[in-house]
């Protein structure tokens, strides 16, 4: 039997101490009717030699392409020492630090990890996560509309070039609740939303503004002044940030004047591998006044009978499991395995080791779309400067091409035509600091043999 | 023990340098106006210290690893090292969520499998593997329930009946979908008041949350009246999948009557809770809401695996995660279910019951008060120390401190709210008997101080990295991150 | 400064308090004639994430091909659980529990590794492990001339069937110090070990005899005849074993009527991976009334001043840091590790399980066997027992048909024709539990083909 | 804490029957007479139980992740977990030693390269990796010199000359070659008396084993004499590299004299300890010796790697072991050279003899007693305490189980043997300079509790899982297994 220790003898002395002669019969408040026949849709079992087998031979199917894909999950350099830690088993198979005592190490590295992602993003607090950037999105309009309490109209302002898929998840997440998210408009000649068309809201109520840096194409927008624009008109600013590009670019505490209100996005550049799109985690920090309005768990340090210093879970009272429907948010678990691979990577990393895998992988992207638009039919879509990923333009369908690529062992890139149709045959490339010369070169050498084979459009 | 913070190790200077980056050029292009100016206050502290450091802290933890965790409807069972192991594969880690079917054929058949063997195991027709933890799934099941109703043109549907002993995030997921919540009443036996449900449906009615068994520890006999009343009604039955592990093989969801249920894959199957997470959330349908499952699903076109989106599901309550939720939780989950295959599933419910069974006999004869004493335990069943309470002054806080010391992770304590100083204790199947007995010592052991020694529980954990924690000032004095002191 | 944690701050503070100015002072004792120049032939630092794409690629470039070779290293399941506990730092980066107090956790496993070998190998003993299988034998041998006092000779009989790897690392390490080592001639038609020509040694000094089980030929020696004709002659027995045969075959403890006198081997087959070669560890156990004479450590349960029950490293008079010249072997680095590993896999699978690895490893190898020798010019070379290794005769080279089956990715056995020329065209292979009807039918397809592109013999 | 034997967990008929072979029909074929009659008692857990066991067990000790370890001739330093991750690759991991070179050249490469760096840090012309630790290098280099004398017919020269302060496994080795030892001297300033070298060296000489620094923490100065009046005399000389970590990149036992050398890969190039192994003692040669290097050796003919066995080197004194040695030690010594390249080796001699040589002054300031107060510390040093344990009766022991409640493993105690009540502290260049001074700090704490509270320091541990061990008894009563008791 499969993971279960049960002799004969236990089985046996454990049902006399029950008082009944077979498992059978511990079943019997459950109508006959409803019992289960065959579960002939489950295989047969395998021993874990055979699985061991089966899942390498799978992994194998899959290979390792050369991936130059971004689009919001990011390839980078991950220290053995951050998996080889996070999958201990203290950390791995514990639960939610509920018994605070008992937990002391869990509880104390959301403690720090806290303290390193308020001040990777500027601001005064954070949560110990949410499931992704995408969801934090959600949850930080959610979390708008109860801290603007001045503005009834539940209405969010999303750029275009916000990830397709994070305005997707806020829709799905919140619209049920009355929010509306309404998208602000971008120059398909910089890449940015266009700050005048703002002008528009004036006068409007409006509750936030998300606003993506480096947004979907990698094209930095223009922060501050959207931020004071919102702000002069008592609407919340929702920073969506990439936490590697922080290391090098203004963090949200310091957009405009006062700062975004709420900064949100997805943890996985921080020693999460791709792993096909999860677990990553969300991040979610605020201003001190917000604190009560955040989803999700929050730790504190205090101190013991003895006065001894010590962490806990804190600001319980905004939960769940005691507010019941009036809480913040329904998160009970979250994405803390995650976070603590994070915190181990930003250990290793310092601000100064983030800085150089920011520097290197945008200084990587520039060289890789430099080689790339020497080929006749490639050029890129915006000059205005960005952040570690760029769109280029083809002359050729991008479908058939990121195929014969793909057929070439080089995983091109993220297709835009779906997404952003008025930009033509786009494709959106990023080269973390993983890639090198040689990559950029194998690449290039893919492209053109691919645009030679695809059919110009 | 005591491990003092990251940020006390840290020196200006110091760093993991093997780890930076060699070739790092000043990025010229971008503007100074959207540079930073001062850099975080991340440590700067050496691979050895780091390593050390959160070895040291992994080390004040309980844990499956380490300790019993009997964590009522948490379900801390074995996580079979086998699942991450295989999880982890390079090729697997390296995958990225947007990488062409081409290349991920390998990747598709495990989670296309998954979903055929969930919808085996609980009876559902269609399963969507996105959502990201329970509560997650039951807000995408709810917010399906409302698209069904939605798209019959049956608007006014809003209203969602919960039981007062559902687990929080049931209301507060049918919030976040925009619903009302109708709390009704369990009886004395721990049954839904069918009384108080015929007195709740209605017009309104877009459905019911349930825990079957339920929190409570019992399973739910009148299942089958409850879904005729409510379907009767109008609403649909929510399947709260929070408690799947004691009835895995027994009896699924589908055939009980419900029309959307989400599973734990990280209780039921095993995948690990990591300290609070990750989870995977899993939804299963039956047929009539099959259109409006959340999206990325795996479909099979002939041999060949692919993932299903909008265009395919254009009735779809839309996308919850960026990508596709927490696949590498998913890819242990379905080693899980392979290593246990059809006969596993049902070892499972089996011996998860036997295993409760036997510690609530035990207790009961040791003299402690079951809350629900005529009632079978399903895989958990709850003892209220109320009286131990009123007449020692020792309350189940003071048992659960007492329980660390003897080297037990606490049951869970004071959920549900509406049995008094409770302890909600789930054993799992993985736990041996010898390991049930040391722990029913231990309650005897705590029983017998609590009469001769009071204070001394009253003062528990006496044994722990630190005594008891002062939650109260926590959350007055808020102390939410460390900050540097000046230079 | 790669794994050095010291600031400039730090490093002026240091030389402050020692009274020098420069690191470089430090060094004056050093003749400055000998201070080197320069290390021009060590690279370059790579980081990380450099050197972890060097390694996986020379990492893939090697492959993962279908491996029937055995010939002293076999290809066993090893459970996740193994090595996931193993490399945990506490175990990974401890030394030699000198600190008996702070290294209870290693002690113990060692004492719980010690009953487990002692009592598959059924004998009383056992140390906390030698280098690997072969070194085991040399030691053994050197132990044999240390208890069998009456002997004077210091003569080793080796069959012929023994490991040739195993008879030359002995010769290499005992001979200098006069043993030895005098092979017995083995039956070309049987693969065993010829019982009646030892009736030449009858009358003469011998000081023991080794004797390997299963022999290198997989076949079945007749351990219980020449135990008690060994013994009846004042000659020790020395039994080299595989661990997982232990589980079915009779243990070294009961050969003959008296048993054998030491028990050695490699414990490879026991959680640890194939890994070209080591780390493996080898065992040695032995009679009660040899303990004082075993090499290596050993580890005993005692109890502390307050009586509490403790392990702790004993018998350390027999050690090469107390005793020095006179030690019982120089051996003081062991194979701690890969002892951690095998006590952990024989946990897991119990007298039970490892009985399961044996008899499936044995069925595997005949069915192995009977696809092989359908395929024209393929016979067996032995019908004599073996067990899970089984020698074939090919009629044209084996060397050949090698090279063209790892063409095609199968390692297809050990080519015997070097060490064993009178046996012709001989093949050594093995499947142990690892290989599916699939692999083996591989195999087959292979060695067809393979057939065909050779010339015959 | 206790943790009970895995044998306390066994019960007839549990397992983890996960990890068994499904199929595993009998073998009929073999004869019932070379059977086995009676199971082996191995216990019979379950996985999880044989988990938390060993994890608990594992928690129990010292290590260089989670503590201090200044364990002097042990270099005890950082060992990098991409070390361990990269040479864990499931392809290395599955090579068969016996592989042919087609599906090798990955391999060969590393180990190739490997022997390269290992002869430009040395200074010697030829290496062979196959020794399996220090002690095994030992063996290999003083059997060359047999080889190499026995060749040029200098039959006579059995004599291996061993300063009195030398590791045990010196002269250990020397008679497992068959040699006889000859000790002699140091002086008391710790460099060898030469006068009672020039009295040894003789006909009979084969050479003389020694580590610089010396085993005393510091650098035999008149190593070219002695090397001058080794090599006149016939003899030839032997380096034990335990301690190259001092000198790693400032001076190579090539360029002073040394015709053979072993390193321990597991100290200097900081393969882990394993609480006792595997280590790895490559050898490295002067020319002359070349021919003698045990095999296998990795050669390349053109751009291919290849084995080098017996018919390249037909006056190989042979194999040491079944295959090629320590093969997965050697990967990560590979990856960690590489890891420091040409730069990181000399750094590495740099900072860990400033580590001990600030330890040294900062003790000898706080009134503790060098050994050799004049001398430089090389990357350890030794501290007396004779003083404290004839006034105080506070012995070298009390001072080391007294640190284990400090946090801090002890550093080497009683040896060498020449020096009494020592402490023999190696810092290693991974510690930083917090730890070095939290640690002179406990010593400092000591030193005034051996002065007022004697008693405490003597009864020391008190923190551990067990107080003070009685060793005594261990060697009188032995127990060294655990056996089933009767049914
Ligand atoms: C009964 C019940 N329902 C729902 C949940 C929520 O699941 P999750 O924590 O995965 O969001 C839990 C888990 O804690 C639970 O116990
Ligand atoms: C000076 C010295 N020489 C030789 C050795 C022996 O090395 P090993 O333990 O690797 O056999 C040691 C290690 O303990 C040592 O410190």
């Amino acid at each position: 039997m499969a993971f279960i220790p049960h002799t004969e003898e236990d089985i046996a002395a454990m049902l006399a101490a029950i008082g009944v002669e077979r498992i059978e019969q511990l079943f019997d408040e459950i109508p006959a009717s409803l019992r289960v026949k065959s579960l002939a849709g489950v295989p047969p079992a395998m021993n874990e030699m055979e699985i061991g087998r089966l899942m390498s031979a799978r992994a194998r199917q899959d290979g390792r392409p050369l991936c130059f894909i971004g689009a919001g999950a990011y390839e980078h350099h991950i220290p053995a020492a951050v998996w080889a830690i996070t999958t201990r088993g203290e950390f791995y198979s514990a639960y939610t630090p509920y018994q605070a005592e008992a937990s002391q190490g869990t509880l104390q590295l959301l403690y720090e990890y806290q303290s390193m992602m308020a001040s990777l993003t500027g601001m005064p607090v954070s949560n110990a996560s949410l499931y992704d950037g995408a969801s934090a999105v959600a949850e930080a309009s959610l979390m708008a509309v109860r801290v603007n309490r001045k503005s009834k109209s539940q209405r969010i302002l999303v750029p275009t070039t916000m990830h397709p898929h994070y305005r997707r998840v806020a829709i799905a997440a919140a619209s049920n609740q009355g929010l509306r998210f309404e998208e602000l408009p971008y120059s398909a000649s910089d890449g940015r939303t266009i700050v005048e068309a703002l002008a528009k809201y004036d006068g409007q109520d409006v509750t936030a503004i998300a606003l993506q840096q480096p947004n979907f194409f990698g094209v930095l927008e223009d922060v501050d002044a959207i931020t004071d624009w919102a702000h002069a008109r008592g609407i919340l600013v929702i920073a969506v940030v990439n936490p590697t590009s922080l290391a090098l670019l203004k963090p949200p505490g310091e957009w405009g004047t006062k700062g975004a209100d709420i900064a949100v996005g997805d943890g996985q550049p921080l020693g999460v591998p791709l792993s096909s799109g999860g677990p990553y985690f969300g991040f979610i920090t605020t201003r001190m006044e917000n604190v009560r309005q955040m989803p999700g768990r929050i730790v504190g340090r205090t101190v013991d009978v003895t006065g001894k210093e010590g962490f806990t879970l804190t600001l319980q009272a905004r939960e769940q499991h005691i507010r019941r429907a009036k809480a913040t948010s329904n998160i009970c678990t979250n994405q803390g395995l995650l976070v603590t691979a994070a915190t181990i990577y930003m250990s290793l990393m310092g601000a100064q080791g983030l800085r150089r895998v920011a520097a290197a992988s945008h200084a990587n992207t520039r060289e890789l779309v430099t080689a790339l638009t020497r080929i006749k039919g490639v050029r890129t879509a915006f000059t205005t400067p960005c952040f570690h990923e760029s769109v280029l333009l083809l002359d050729r369908p991008v479908a058939p091409v990121l195929k014969s690529l793909a057929a070439q062992g080089v995983l091109g890139g993220f297709n835009l035509t779906e997404h952003y149709p008025e930009l033509g045959q786009a494709l959106l490339v990023c080269a973390t600091e993983t890639k090198t010369s040689a990559d950029i070169e194998t690449y290039a050498r893919a492209l053109t043999e691919a645009m030679k084979s695809a059919i110009a459009a | 023990m005591r491990e003092k913070l990251i940020f006390d190790y840290s020196h200006p200077g110091r760093g993991a340098t093997d780890q930076w980056p060699t070739h790092a050029p000043e990025p010229t292009d971008i503007p100074q106006a959207l540079r930073r100016k001062s850099a975080p206050a991340l440590p700067e502290v050496s691979e050895l210290e780091t390593v050390r450091h959160f070895t040291r802290l992994s080390q004040l933890n309980f844990s499956i690893d380490t300790h019993f965790y009997p964590l009522g409807s948490c379900t801390m069972k074995y996580n079979p090292k086998a699942c991450n192991q295989y999880a982890m594969l390079p090729e697997f880690l390296a995958r990225h969520p947007l990488a062409p079917e081409s290349h991920s054929q390998g990747f598709l058949a495990c989670m296309f499998e998954l979903q055929e063997m969930l919808k085996e195991v609980t009876g559902m027709q269609a399963v969507s593997l996105t959502p990201m933890a329970g509560a997650h799934g039951e807000f995408a099941g709810v917010a399906m329930i409302r698209a069904y109703h939605r798209a019959r043109g049956d608007l006014a549907r809003n209203e969602i009946i919960v039981p007062e002993a559902a687990h929080g995030t049931n209301p507060a997921s049918a919030t976040m979908c925009g619903c009302v919540v109708k709390e009704i009443a369990v009886n004395a036996d721990g049954d839904v008041d069918i009384e108080a449900l015929k007195a709740a449906v209605g017009p309104n009615t877009a459905g019911i949350m349930l825990t079957n068994p339920s929190t409570l520890g019992v399973f739910e006999r009148r299942i089958e009246e409850v879904a005729r009343i409510v379907h009767k009604a109008g609403g649909l039955l929510y399947y709260d999948g929070a408690n799947l592990n004691a009835i895995l093989g027994k009896v699924r969801p589908g055939d009980m009557g419900f029309d959307v249920i989400h599973m734990n894959l990280h209780k039921t199957f095993s995948t690990p809770h990591g300290g609070g997470g990750p989870g995977a959330g899993a939804v299963g349908v039956s047929a009539r809401l099959a259109p409006f499952l959340p999206i990325p699903i795996v479909g099979k076109d002939g041999e060949t695996y692919r993932w299903l989106s909008e265009a395919d599901l254009p009735q779809s309550i839309g996308r919850l995660s960026a990508f596709m939720g927490n696949a590498g939780v998913l890819l242990r989950a379905y080693i899980y279910m392979r290593l246990l295959g059809r006969e596993g599933m049902s070892q499972v419910g089996d011996f998860a019951t036997l295993n409760a069974n036997y510690m609530l006999a035990r207790l009961k004869q040791a003299g402690f008060e079951a809350a629900y004493p005529e009632r079978r335990a399903s895989h958990e069943f709850i003892i209220t120390l109320k009286k131990q309470a009123r007449e020692l002054g020792v309350t189940a806080m003071d048992f659960a401190k007492r329980l660390l010391d003897h080297g037990f992770h606490a049951p869970t304590t004071y959920f549900p709210l509406l049995v008094p100083e409770c302890l909600l204790i789930e054993p799992t199947e993985t736990e041996s008997k010898d390991v049930l007995d040391a722990f029913i010592d231990a309650m005897v052991h705590i029983q017998r101080e609590a009469t001769e020694e009071p204070e001394h529980v009253q003062g528990a954990p006496h044994t722990m990295p630190v005594r008891r924690l002062d939650d109260v000032r926590a959350a007055k004095q808020l102390d939410l991150t460390w900050k540097p002191t000046g230079p």
